[in-house]
């Protein structure tokens, strides 16, 4: 019984004692000083995100349950910053009248759906993944339900949550095949357990597991919660659902396949998540194509982004992981811009779709500036990060030297004009299009703004300073070992 | 330090530039133009500065591929580097770059509405220009040539005219498509750089270690050729070329078919084929085939349009396939003559947009059925366009003639008669381009005035002098004295055709 | 006759694909929700016997199982709650009423 | 061999299970199909007493048959009228439903019946667990070892407890 | 005069070029006209000087043998290392004879035009400075073009007189006739220039080297025989099509000489290019760059020897071109198109002549070498270009008296312009080949040289020659005589200003003493005096023709009788085919219009749009089209989405198994 392992999990239990704060502060703080809480949540977050980039002891605790490594502690680093934008751009709209008797719980979920998330990442025992997963995701349904005026909210609420409740009930029953073959739950213990395994049923289960964790990672064909819930769920729970819930999955979703199901890499799922990544690039792109709502259109594009992440999982090496995470943190940096502007313009008009954005650029600049910038990064255009990313997820992805990922990239590539056609359509929208009832010049709330800096300062110089992904590399390099079963 | 090479200036130049008109009023029209002239002109001021070091530097018996050489490490984790350097090459694309950026900012003077939002994207697109130009680096050269596309779309689809959103559009998508082929050809290359797993992305090094396994090149060169091809419409890719230019404002007609389309021919020989002589040597005839029948086939299209833009970017796909064409030949004076047609397609095109434009300015219509009898109404206008039609027509003492007759004569030079045909197919056009020149001539200028209205028109004003002068005179400097251009150019040659030659 | 670990995981199986197709085919909510009960049911009963039957070392199926149930009521709170939800909203259970999201 | 009364209790439990999984898919009545949903988890229960998992039969009972039915039917109470039927299904909705089923469960069955060890594997030692061991073990940091599950899924439930209220709450 | 300074004449016209384009605008036409005239006047006289300095310094001739002089030669253009093109100054024989006969001619144009460009019809000629200007442009180009050193340079002037050409004809550019005549001048000549284009690339392929003389220790192709032996040689004996290959070059060489030299069928250029200002068709269209397609074949001539297939090519096409030409000039009724014929015809004389010289090895011994031809070539070259120029100078002062090309609008004009009545009998009875007028000693000299090839070359070039008389006095009768001439009230026809004149007499003078030139001492084409005397039989037999064809043109048309227009009906078909001469512009129109443009620059435009363009839109229309059909996918329905949700795992599941398997 040595508690003390618990400071071996720094950042989830500092994740702890934040939502400690914040629920003490909204359960017994008096009603005037509830306004503050938005504030007061973010300053504490910050701080508690400043404070995470301290480097955090590397081990395994509770018997190699759970782990903390470098690439963990920089992944929740990455979530951190996301969440962290998230939370100021969500500052203004939590101080909405509707929101006044849930802004505390919007926060405790959020906290505690991050925590849930941290869990999955560092989780070395099934167990404790489901449990993770469960907690990443069943608040989100509450959350995506919090504007209660609006029917779509409601719409949104149920449809993720019966797909996640169905979805979870598939990765369980693979989980259980699983433990059926292997007889545990540890990784480690599991990945020595089917080495030379070639069962059928190691592969249903691995494809129930692809099924599950690719539910959260919205890929082809688990994806279609992704969209409607998206649109229908308030804009701020949408940017957290689309960048930090996929971010941790991802990641995650690397080290099961790499860790635990190593050996079956070649012989099964390489080729299974080959299938995946094409439908889920290809899908998401022809569905963004002809999408008029904003926030569903960003749906339809983090569905194929989230095909490119998974690149760097097919990679199955350390130089594709670190692709990886490089691409989530420029995607967070991306699509949490986007959404910091379809945010700032709905919260103030309503408006959310395409059309309303015509004319933009005459009356809303520096919206339409961020707006672009996002669009080029997601679309991978030079000199914006998402250029930079892309391109590392494919080197990553080529690396591994087969002919057939070789296909796979180009297949991507491929889509990347498909994707570049919507994102353009934005950009023709705000910029070329001329429109005399466009909407008017907007002003920001402080929160949004900030956040529409530091996400347009990050998209411009994430790609430029090469010491991030440097480090990244770094830090995968030093968890090698998981990729040794390949 | 980085800042210690000149040529990493003419990145930052244009950035400068950039970061000088974001300071700039919006309504400032006149601190905007400032601040584009002094930019370019100072780009102008370096580009010749960099032939004069050059030409110490040879002159001085250093005979190194690349002179001015220096490496940044950038991304250590795959070895890539801001790797600069330039031969003679780069020196005289650099050279054209400059020129053409300083014409289109005359040439846009007038430019509405957002002059200043113009401008930034103008010099952003220049900066991938000239970022390409000076870089070594597969990754660097691939990131600056995506930088100088983007800025196309928003050129076109503000400031455009006619179909521009489709033109943008298209433009953008099959651009774009091409660097999609391309990029991957690039990581290709890159995991196939050294024998040894100490990949690299300087071209120089991969060339050296000259480790690409010759299966691989056969998949890689087609791609990084159609890439690049794409951008220098090379047919069947080439249907971009006449929307795109239909639409685009002058200047950015003037840049893009200057300078852009030059990347793609310059990209062609210093990856696809520098870096895999062995798929070139195999595979080159079936894009000789392609880019002969670019040739021709441009040719032939451009006889038929009745829009002077179409005619143009027509005549662009002709002139452009003679470079790809030229550089497909292998051999040392072919592909001099292409660089020379380069710089030659660059300046000239780039006087006949410009002039275009600047007709288009005043009469609102490119129909050449509705105008005629231009040269009473403007007669500057209708000298520099006839100037600018006998220069791509290749009459002596202008452009057009040296870069054609350089690459006829060194494509003739090649033994094979597969290559002797199409050289002799490729020369046809020479009477092809003279049809359509002198149509347009005929028509556009020459004849009774067709709208009464034109009689009110007015002749160049002092920019569009300048900016037409200016090339027009670069026309007739490389027309007249072709040599010293040629010698800064055909030794960048002899490691490509050594390469060719012991690949085969 | 022989109990093997086949014959309890036929059952489950059944019950399994029960709760597959109750949710393919119920249009009240709640009735999709028992429909995940099963399937969720199932799922423990194959961790405990492929514990019991060959793995009876350790206990990490029935563990997993216990925490299972606990995860189970969870997920039922939430999905319920926001079945009322929805109730509220629109009067109605009905799935196919849910459909307005959509291409 | 088995013991004549485990078979017989096996085929009880595995009649109820399929039988009552069934009627609770398949009747229109949705508090009837609450009802064989007890059902079915009483049966499981059993199964859980059969394998001598005691306590989690004891925790199935409670928190399944004792917690969420009741959930259920406070929750049919509130949304229906009593005695409302459903709609007869359309066949292409049966249909789909049976397609995906039998494919699922073909699937599955498949998978495992062709995983070897699974035809003839009996239980061959004592499996029981002492409740004061089990209570070790939930609370122990070591392999096999629950503490930080255990507390994770208190968060979990945490965090379902804020979302419940925060969504059932009428404004 | 040292020769370098044929470097001013080069120089000289050049500048003046550039100076009058970019300042021409803005000085006054008097001054412009002045400085031209002025410029062309200095550039003669050096002309002159260089090349008298040439012919009568005898340190130019080595060992009995006029050696060419490379003045200037710096590289232009490094193809490689060893294959360079140069741009220089050689003058040799016929080049210094050349320097003489253009810059004389351009002289007298300058001069001319001072008076006839300054009105058009009463109006103050547009772009009287851009004549001026497109004048030294093509005096440029043409000394350029003679004074070359190297073939290559000879095809950069050639290109250069093309577009100096097209610039003059197309001078009237509002006139539609004036700019498709540019047009189709250029283009022809163009498509010819191709040939030449390909010849050089076969012959530098061959011999790495452009170069006709030898400098710095290198040889020169054109130095010597055997020079040219070596040179021909340098192919190894390759052969194209049972050809040799160098005679493939010579030949396509032979074809842009053509194109210059309005060879049939090239020549259809020609009478078009009647549409420029008279002058300018004195000066480029009768005497100077129609004969730069002789002057090349004859700077090449040393190779064309060796080359027999070529010069037989070339011997046939000059002789059927001289009797076709002739046979449409004896019907047309505008003067200058009439002219532009003989003009082709005269050309084609000198053609054959060059090509008759190498006919028979035997004559060597006789004459002294091949030579006769050639020096009889060049010597009609240099006659013609004065007694054509004289007569196109002279048409030009009828026309800018009545306004008009059609002798219809003529007849009787003798009284009223007495002095160019006069000029242009000179003028007719030099081409007609009548002693001693200058065309006399030439023409006789091509036909001795035809007969020594065959009797019937020589009957056939004689039979030309008599059409020639005829022809040319037919134009001269139905101009001053035939009837009265109906005077207009307000404007009566009479001699022009002294400006106009003054060439006018002067080339008069020349065209009667230019045939007592020494030719043969001087332009050979080995640089060996050659010593002929008159061959009395020839040389009577075909003044003797020469005068039948005179008679009969007196008869038919010195006074007003029907004659004519019997001869016309009773010939009627030919009458026809010869006036629209024998419709050859018809199939090039047809081949151009038809063939070319619509079936193959339409469909192909067609094509591009629709097919290539259209399938890179069906590409984007079928993605889109995709994404329609595919939005059921996303139906809304929960149990729909879990349906896909389980059948795409089980699916994974399935490939998964699949790749187990495998």
């Amino acid at each position: 019984m040595d508690y003390s392992q618990f400071l071996l999990m720094p950042q989830e239990v500092g994740l702890l004692l934040v939502f400690l704060l914040v629920f003490i502060y909204d359960t017994f703080m008096p009603q005037r000083s509830q306004r503050a809480l938005p504030v007061f949540t973010t300053v504490l977050f910050a701080i508690y995100t400043a404070i995470c980039f301290v480097p955090c002891e590397v081990g395994s605790a509770f018997a190699g349950m759970i782990e903390t490594n470098q690439a963990t502690w920089a992944m929740k680093n990455i979530l951190n910053v996301g969440m962290l934008i998230v939370l100021m751009q969500a500052a203004k709209w939590t101080n909405e009248e509707f929101m006044r008797v849930r802004r505390g719980e919007f926060y405790e979920l959020l906290l505690l759906t991050l925590f849930g998330m941290f869990l999955m990442i560092s989780a070395r025992h099934f167990l404790l993944f489901v449990i993770g997963l469960e907690t990443a995701s069943l608040p989100i349904a509450c959350l995506a339900a919090f504007e209660k005026k609006r029917y779509e909210s409601h719409e949104a609420a149920a449809k993720y949550v019966f797909t996640a409740i169905f979805s979870s009930a598939i990765f369980l029953l693979g989980i259980s095949f699983v433990y059926g073959i292997a007889g545990t739950l540890y990784y480690n213990d599991i990945a020595t357990m089917i080495i030379g395994q070639k069962s059928t049923l190691l592969v249903v289960a691995l494809a129930f597991v692809i099924a599950g964790v690719g539910f959260k990672l919205s890929l082809v064909p688990f994806h279609q919660w992704t969209a409607d819930v998206y649109q229908g769920a308030p804009t701020a729970v949408t940017a957290y659902l689309s960048v930090i819930s996929k971010g941790a999955a991802a990641f995650s979703f690397l080290v099961i396949m790499a860790q635990v199901f190593g050996a079956a890499y070649s012989t099964a799922w390489e080729w299974m998540l080959y299938a995946v990544i094409i439908l889920t690039i290809t899908i998401g792109n022809l569905f963004a194509m002809r999408q008029h709502n904003l926030k569903r259109f960003l749906a339809f594009s983090s569905i194929s982004q989230a095909g490119y992440i998974m690149l760097g999982v097919i990679a199955a090496n350390t130089l594709g992981m670190a692709s990886m995470m490089y691409y989530v943190l420029v995607y967070v940096f991306s699509n949490l811009a986007a959404f910091g502007v379809i945010a700032a313009i709905e919260r103030q008009t309503g408006k959310t779709t395409t059309d309303d954005y015509n004319g933009l650029f005459k009356t809303n600049p520096w919206l339409s500036f961020t707006m672009m910038l996002a669009m080029f990064s997601l679309g991978g255009i030079p000199p914006f990060a998402g250029f930079f990313s892309k391109f590392f997820i494919f080197v990553g992805a080529c690396k591994t030297g087969s002919v057939a990922v070789y296909v796979l990239v180009l297949i991507a590539l491929v889509n990347t004009i498909i994707s570049l056609y919507y994102y353009l359509l934005v950009v023709k929208a705000m910029f070329i299009r001329q429109d005399d009832c466009a909407i008017p010049t907007l002003k920001s709330s402080c929160g949004e703004r900030a956040a529409m800096i530091v996400c347009a300062l990050g998209i411009i110089l994430i790609g430029l300073a090469s010491c991030i992904y440097t480090s990244l590399t770094e830090y995968t390099a030093a968890i090698a070992n998981i990729f040794s079963q390949i | 330090m980085i800042f210690d090479n000149i040529l990493i200036y003419f990145a930052i130049v244009p950035l400068l530039t950039l970061g000088g008109l974001a300071l700039c009023n919006n309504k400032g029209i006149k601190a905007i133009r400032a601040v584009a002239v002094t930019g370019a002109s100072v780009l102008v001021a370096l580009a010749l500065y960099l032939v004069k070091l050059f030409l110490d530097a040879r002159g001085a018996g250093d005979t190194s591929e690349m002179i001015l050489r220096s490496d940044y490490m950038w991304y250590a984790p795959l070895n890539i580097k801001l790797a600069l350097g330039v031969d003679g090459v780069s020196v005289v694309m650099i050279l054209l770059s400059a020129f053409i950026v300083l014409t289109g900012v005359f040439a846009s003077w007038k430019i509405n509405p957002l002059p200043k939002q113009f401008f930034l994207w103008f010099f952003l697109l220049s900066t991938g220009v000239f970022g390409f130009f000076i870089s070594i680096d597969l990754f660097t050269m691939f990131m600056f040539y995506e930088v100088a596309l983007i800025p196309m779309y928003l050129l076109i689809g503000i400031w455009g005219s006619g179909n521009k959103n489709y033109s943008a559009m298209k433009l953008t998508l099959m651009l774009m498509g091409g660097s999609a082929f391309l990029m991957l050809a690039l990581i290709g290359i890159y995991f196939h750089s050294a024998a040894d797993g100490n990949y690299t992305m300087n071209i120089l090094e991969i060339a050296k270690n000259n480790a690409v396994p010759q299966s691989w090149q056969l998949y890689l060169f087609p791609m990084a050729f159609v890439g690049f091809g794409v951008l220098g419409a090379m047919f069947p890719f080439h249907t971009w070329s006449p929307d795109g230019h239909a639409s685009a404002p002058t200047a950015v007609s003037m840049l893009h078919a200057g300078v852009l389309m030059k990347l793609g021919g310059y990209g062609c020989f210093r990856i696809a084929i520098y870096l895999m002589p062995y798929a070139a040597n195999v595979i080159g005839p079936v894009f000789l085939t392609l880019t002969g029948i670019s040739i021709v086939y441009g040719a032939f299209s451009a006889c038929v349009q009745t829009d002077l833009k179409y005619i143009n970017a027509y005549s662009s796909v002709s002139h452009c396939g003679m470079v790809l064409f030229a550089i497909l030949m292998f051999n040392q004076t072919a592909m001099t003559g292409a660089v020379l047609q380069m710089l030659s397609h660059g300046l000239m095109t780039a006087l006949f947009f410009a002039l275009i434009g600047m007709i288009y300015g005043r009469t609102h219509t490119r129909d050449i059925r509705e105008m005629g009898g231009m040269m009473q109404i403007m007669p500057y206008l209708g000298v520099g366009y006839v100037i600018a039609g006998l220069a791509s027509l290749g009459l002596p003492g202008l452009s057009g003639f040296v870069a054609e007759m350089t690459i006829f004569f060194g494509s003739f030079e090649h033994p094979d008669m597969f290559h002797r045909v199409f050289t002799i197919a490729g020369a046809s056009s020479i009477v092809i381009t003279a049809v359509y020149i002198l149509r347009v001539v005929g028509k556009l200028l020459f004849g009774a005035v067709q709208n009464e209205h034109h009689r009110e028109l007015t002749d160049a004003s002092w920019d569009e002098r300048v900016a037409t002068a200016v090339l027009i005179v670069c026309v007739a400097i490389i027309g007249c004295f072709p040599n010293f251009f040629v010698n800064i150019i055909t030794d960048s040659f002899l490691p490509v055709v050594d390469a060719l030659k012991n690949a085969m | 006759m022989d109990l093997t670990l086949l014959m309890y995981l036929i059952p489950s199986l059944i019950m399994f694909g029960c709760g597959v197709y109750g949710f393919l085919t119920r249009k009240n909510m709640i009735a999709i929700m028992i429909s995940l009960e099963l399937m969720l049911n199932s799922i423990d009963i194959n961790f405990v016997v492929f514990n019991r039957f060959l793995f009876p070392d350790q206990y990490e199926g029935m563990f997993f199982t216990l925490f299972a149930i606990a995860i189970a009521a969870a997920e039922t709170a939430v999905a319920l709650a926001i079945i009322i939800n929805v109730f509220r909203a629109v009067k109605n259970v009905d799935i196919n009423e849910i459909t307005k999201l959509k291409f | 061999m088995e013991s004549v009364g485990n078979i017989f209790m096996y085929f009880i439990i595995a009649l109820a299970i399929i039988v009552f999984s069934v009627l609770t898919v398949t009747t229109r009545k949705i508090l009837r199909s609450a009802t064989y949903l007890l059902f079915v988890l009483f049966a499981t229960a059993l199964l859980y007493f059969q394998m001598d998992y005691e306590f989690l039969g004891a925790v199935q009972i409670a928190v399944y048959a004792g917690g969420i039915v009741v959930l259920f039917v406070f929750s049919i109470l509130l949304t229906h009228r009593p005695g409302e039927k459903a709609d007869a299904l359309s066949s292409q909705r049966r249909w789909l439903g049976l397609s995906a089923a039998v494919l699922g469960v073909a699937a599955c069955g498949y998978a495992l019946l062709s995983y070897g060890k699974f035809c003839t594997a009996q239980i061959t030692k004592d499996g029981a667990l002492e409740i004061h061991e089990l209570g070790k073990l939930l609370l122990s940091t070591d392999k096999f070892g629950y503490l930080l599950p255990f507390e994770a899924v208190s968060v979990l439930l945490l965090a379902c407890i804020i979302g419940g209220v925060v969504i059932a709450r009428r404004r | 005069m040292p020769l370098s300074f044929s470097i001013a004449v080069i120089a000289i016209p050049l500048l003046m070029f550039l100076f009058l384009g970019l300042a021409g605008v803005k000085m006054g036409r008097k001054l412009t006209g002045v400085l031209g005239v002025i410029a062309m006047g200095v550039t003669t006289v050096i002309a002159y000087g260089v090349a008298l300095t040439y012919f009568f310094d005898s340190s130019y001739i080595v060992d009995g043998v006029r050696k060419a002089v490379i003045v200037w030669n710096p590289d232009w253009l490094s193809f490689a290392k060893d294959y360079v093109v140069r741009m220089g100054i050689a003058i040799d024989p016929i080049a210094a004879m050349m320097l003489v006969v253009i810059t004389t001619i351009s002289f007298m144009v300058h001069l001319y035009s001072l008076g006839y460009m300054s009105d058009h019809h009463g109006n103050p000629e547009k772009g009287f400075q851009r004549f001026y200007a497109d004048l030294a442009l093509f005096t440029f180009s043409m000394l350029g073009l003679v004074v070359a050193t190297n073939l290559f340079q000879i095809f950069v002037f050639f290109e250069m007189v093309g577009v100096s050409s097209y610039l003059l004809i197309g001078f009237y550019y509002h006139s539609p006739a004036a700019i498709h005549a540019s047009k189709k001048a250029f283009i022809v000549t163009r498509l010819a220039d191709l040939f030449f284009l390909l010849g050089i690339m076969i012959l530098g392929y061959y011999t790495k080297s452009f170069d006709f003389f030898g400098q710095n220790g290198l040889t020169g192709i054109c130095d010597s025989q055997e020079a040219a032996q070596s040179a021909i040689s340098m192919a190894g004996g390759a052969t194209f099509m049972g050809c040799s290959v160098m005679a493939w070059a010579l030949t396509f060489i032979f074809i842009g000489g053509a194109g210059k030299s309005a060879m049939y069928p090239l020549h259809i250029w020609l009478p078009d290019a009647m549409e420029g200002p008279t002058p300018v068709s004195a000066l480029i269209h009768a005497a100077t760059m129609v004969v730069a397609g002789v002057f090349l074949v004859a700077r090449l001539f040393p190779l064309y020897v060796i080359e027999q297939g070529a010069m037989e090519i070339i011997c046939v096409v000059g002789a059927f071109t001289a009797f076709y030409a002739a046979a449409i000039a004896c019907v047309q009724s505008d003067i200058k198109r009439a002219l532009a014929f003989s003009t082709i015809s005269q050309i084609a004389f000198m053609m054959t002549s060059l090509a008759v010289s190498s006919a028979n090895g035997a004559l060597i011994e006789i004459h002294g070498g091949y030579g006769l031809g050639y020096m009889a070539s060049m010597f009609h070259l240099f006659t013609h270009a004065m007694f054509k120029a004289l007569l196109f100078l002279c048409a030009g002062a009828i026309i800018h008296a009545v306004h008009s090309n059609e002798n219809s609008d003529m007849h009787g004009l003798h009284k009223y312009m007495p002095i160019t009545s006069i000029a242009f009998l000179i003028g007719c009875l030099a081409i007609a080949g009548i002693p001693p007028f200058a065309g006399f000693w030439s023409k006789d000299e091509i036909l001795v040289a035809c007969y020594e090839k065959g009797l019937g070359w020589g009957l056939w070039m004689s039979a030309v020659a008599g059409m020639t008389a005829f022809y040319m006095f037919r134009i001269y009768f139905l101009i001053f005589h035939w009837k009265e001439h109906k005077v207009h009230t307000e404007h009566k026809p009479a001699d022009q200003v002294w400006t106009m004149t003054l060439p006018l007499i002067i080339l008069s003078v020349v065209s009667v003493v230019a045939g007592f030139v020494p030719m043969h001492d001087l332009v050979t084409w080995d640089g060996k005096e050659l010593h002929t005397q008159l061959n009395w039989t020839v040389a009577g037999s075909s003044v003797g023709i020469a005068c039948v064809g005179i008679a009969l043109a007196f008869v038919m048309y010195f006074k007003e009788n029907a004659l004519p227009s019997k001869m016309k009906n009773a010939f009627s078909g030919l009458w026809e085919a010869a006036y629209h001469r024998f419709y050859m512009d018809e199939l090039y129109q047809f081949i151009t219009h038809k063939v070319i443009f619509k079936a193959i620059c339409v469909p192909i435009a067609w094509f591009d749009r629709k097919f290539i363009d259209g399938f890179m839109n069906l590409m984007a229309d079928a993605t889109s089209q995709a994404a329609y059909g595919i939005r059921r996918l996303q139906s809304g329905s929960i149990q729909g989405y879990v349906y896909l949700y389980l059948i795409g795992a089980l699916a994974i599941a399935v490939v998964g198994m699949v790749c187990v398997l495998m």
